[in-house]
């Protein structure tokens, strides 16, 4: 691409800019919103089960999602779908990445890998069960705190990475953690996501009262099923436990697949680092 | 696998998971047991050398003397005693090698991370076989073993030998 | 006199704009693959941040986590939930959309042995 | 007697927090006064841990002392204190990797130093 090409496709792309934030603090909305929406003010007063009390009173509780945490009650209850499909489009994504890998010929391992100092591998495998136990937090509280199944799924899947990264490749997958297991406890992620939401249509099948796909509590019409919002006193907020749960399984798996098939041997690298040559120009 | 060997990341589990979500309600503790136990099976085989040094009580002991030894008066004083230097860029700098007394990795490893983490000292290398540490040091105050182990090592050193290996000839 | 307040506000969000232009131009212009999905990422990244920004609150806005406030205050200080909501949702999906596009390059990389756009063009003939 | 147990506590986590700062100053200033990658990292510890372990656990203990936010203080003090002894675990391990690295590479003055008494072969 010439210079005045250049220029003249950063002078359109400036004026592009321009005119959007002309139009944006000229519209109605302006920059900031001082009050809030209609949908938003829905959203805050119904989720958490001690407001929806007070200031619907009982005949609205129908449509609390039971979760002082309001943002995950839009995620997983009142725009579930959404997520739903969400969940699906990564999936696919790496369904789709697993199937461009075909093909790919796994190099053949020679010595062990000896990977980083041994410092650094003393405090990585002190840091490992710290690391489950945060992600493990952050996911079981996802109904209380900021967080939930996606963000906890990727705080775990700092573990194989950085295992990768000290020991090798070859170390993860010697323990166990190959390609295959990780599908399969994603696909078991995946499966158990479905089954949350499905099981009020199957239970509405059996019983013959009315129900509706991804429910979670009681709702205005379908008021005969609903996940439990307490268990033993503790606040679960129904389906949302489950879900967070699930999704933290899938996700967390994905990452991990990814992160296997997107790394290389020690082994490979360390012979093409001293010997170089053809078949090293493609890492 | 050995249950034994489970039990020492299983506790650091439940005190991570505890200390992490702030609360000990019921709820806290039964999920954070079950994540424990899952999570004790699967590292234990990596994490654990020997079954009956992980459950000590004198060891723990020690441990907590040496937190407090260390983040109270070892920091203070180093940081104090390098900020000065940091700031005037007057240095002496200069790599020097230390011997340990330390058998165990982890004892190593704890050592080498305490040095690093005193600013004006920081590990370089480590040498497990030889039970050596090389260290750059920012202001070298003596060149032969002895001092070097008398400033660098020795005021941790007595502490981790008691944490990790039983305390015999401190 | 300038309100300092507003043109706080406005700085904000034109920075976010002129951050999306520079995203949009380097995807349009940059020759090679890694700039142009980099360019997206930001591209993503800052349109994500507007989206949340619209969903603030100025004085004093709270996250959307009730702990136990009088309901009042809580529904009539917290910010906006849905743009966050949302904006978590576009992030999950912008991250497989990028994920996707890298294995295909790295792909291609494998394949052609290059990124550069202009001569995988050529290579094709 | 809790009322001024907690008083301190917030008092001492300010102090903390505050101090914070000003080794994260120092340390700003060090790294562009030291010649070479290794005695800058130097600087980069005190960053650490005056910069930042002790802000977090000066975090922690506001939290704790103080009666902002309800029963949720617990949860982000419990998060600082962790966040501060990960920093404590990990920042040293980084730093060893980080110096370990340049030493075999040789990106460091040789020439300033006053000793060096690891006996290495050659580094390519």
């Amino acid at each position: 691409m010439s210079g005045v090409r250049k220029v003249a496709s950063a002078v359109a792309l400036l004026a592009i800019v321009a005119a959007l934030s002309l139009g944006a603090a000229a519209g109605g909305m302006g920059p900031f919103f001082d009050g809030i929406r209609s949908l938003g003010a829905f959203y805050l007063s119904t989720a958490p089960p001690q407001i929806a009390e007070l200031v619907l009173g009982p005949s609205y509780r129908g449509l609390s999602s039971y979760s002082p945490e309001v943002v995950t009650s839009i995620v997983w209850d009142y725009r579930g779908l959404d997520t739903y499909f969400e969940t699906a489009v990564f999936f696919l994504a790496i369904i789709g990445a697993v199937a461009i890998y075909r093909g790919i010929e796994e190099p053949v391992l020679r010595r062990p890998a000896s990977g980083l100092s041994p410092i650094v591998r003393a405090v990585t495998k002190f840091l490992i069960p710290i690391n489950i136990a945060v992600a493990a937090s952050i996911a079981l509280h996802g109904h209380l705190t900021p967080g939930g199944g996606f963000q906890a799924g990727a705080a775990l899947a700092v573990a194989p990475i950085i295992v990768i990264v000290v020991f090798s490749r070859r170390y993860l997958l010697e323990r166990g953690v190959t390609k295959l297991k990780a599908l399969f406890f994603r696909s078991a992620g995946l499966i158990g996501i479905a089954l949350v939401v499905l099981i009020p249509v199957i239970w509405s099948v059996i019983s013959g009262e009315w129900a509706w796909v991804m429910q979670n509590q009681w709702k205005p019409g379908a008021e005969a099923f609903s996940y439990p919002a307490y268990l033993g006193g503790a606040l679960i907020s129904g389906s949302i436990w489950f879900l967070n749960l699930f999704e933290f399984l899938a996700v967390s798996f994905g990452f991990t697949i990814l992160f296997l098939l997107i790394s290389i041997d020690e082994d490979t690298v360390r012979s093409c680092m001293i010997r170089g040559g053809e078949e090293c120009d493609r890492y | 696998m050995n249950p034994a060997k489970a039990l020492g990341p299983a506790i650091l589990t439940f005190i991570a998971y505890i200390v992490f979500s702030g609360s000990v309600s019921g709820y806290d503790l039964i999920t954070g047991a079950a994540i424990a136990v899952i999570t004790g099976i699967l590292v234990s085989d990596f994490l654990v050398t020997d079954t009956r040094k992980s459950l000590d009580i004198r060891r723990l002991g020690w441990l907590i003397a040496y937190a407090f030894y260390y983040l109270t008066i070892a920091e203070l004083k180093s940081h104090l005693s390098f900020a000065p230097k940091v700031l005037s860029g007057r240095i002496r700098p200069g790599v020097v090698e230390v011997r340990t007394h330390l058998k165990t990795e982890y004892g190593m490893v704890t050592l080498a991370n305490s040095i690093t983490n005193t600013p004006g000292t920081a590990t370089v290398d480590i040498d497990p076989e030889k039970q050596v540490l090389y260290v750059h040091w920012l202001w070298v105050e003596s060149e032969d073993r002895e001092g070097v182990r008398e400033k660098i090592a020795k005021p941790f050193e007595t502490f981790i030998k008691h944490i990790f290996e039983g305390g015999e000839q401190a | 006199m300038i309100d300092i307040e507003v043109f706080i506000k406005t700085f904000i969000v034109l920075a976010l704009f002129g951050t999306a232009g520079v995203g949009l131009y380097g995807v349009v212009a940059k020759p090679h693959a890694t700039k142009k999905i980099i360019s997206l990422t930001i591209l993503g990244d800052t349109v994500n941040a507007l989206a949340i920004l619209l969903g603030y609150r100025y004085p004093g806005g709270i996250p959307p986590v009730y702990t136990g406030q009088p309901p009042n205050e809580f529904v009539g200080r917290a910010v906006d939930p849905l743009p966050q909501a949302l904006v978590l949702t576009a992030i999950v999906i912008g991250m497989a959309v990028n994920l996707l596009i890298i294995y295909i390059a790295l792909q291609t990389y494998r394949l052609y042995g290059t990124l550069d756009t202009r001569l995988i063009k050529k290579l094709r003939g | 007697m809790i009322e001024d147990i907690t008083a301190i506590a917030a008092w001492a986590g300010l102090a903390l927090f505050v101090g914070g700062a000003i080794w994260d100053l120092i340390a700003a200033i060090g790294m562009n006064r030291l010649p070479d990658f290794l005695s800058r990292l130097h600087a980069a510890t005190i960053g650490v841990i005056g910069g930042a372990f002790y802000p977090l656990i000066g975090i922690s203990l506001i939290l704790l002392g103080t009666d902002i936010m309800g029963e949720y203080r617990y949860i982000a003090a419990g998060s600082a204190a962790l966040t501060a002894f990960l920093i404590l675990l990990l920042a040293p391990a980084g730093s060893h990797a980080l110096a370990r690295a340049a030493r075999r590479r040789g990106l460091y003055r040789k020439d300033i130093l006053v000793t060096d008494q690891q006996e290495r072969g050659e580094t390519e």
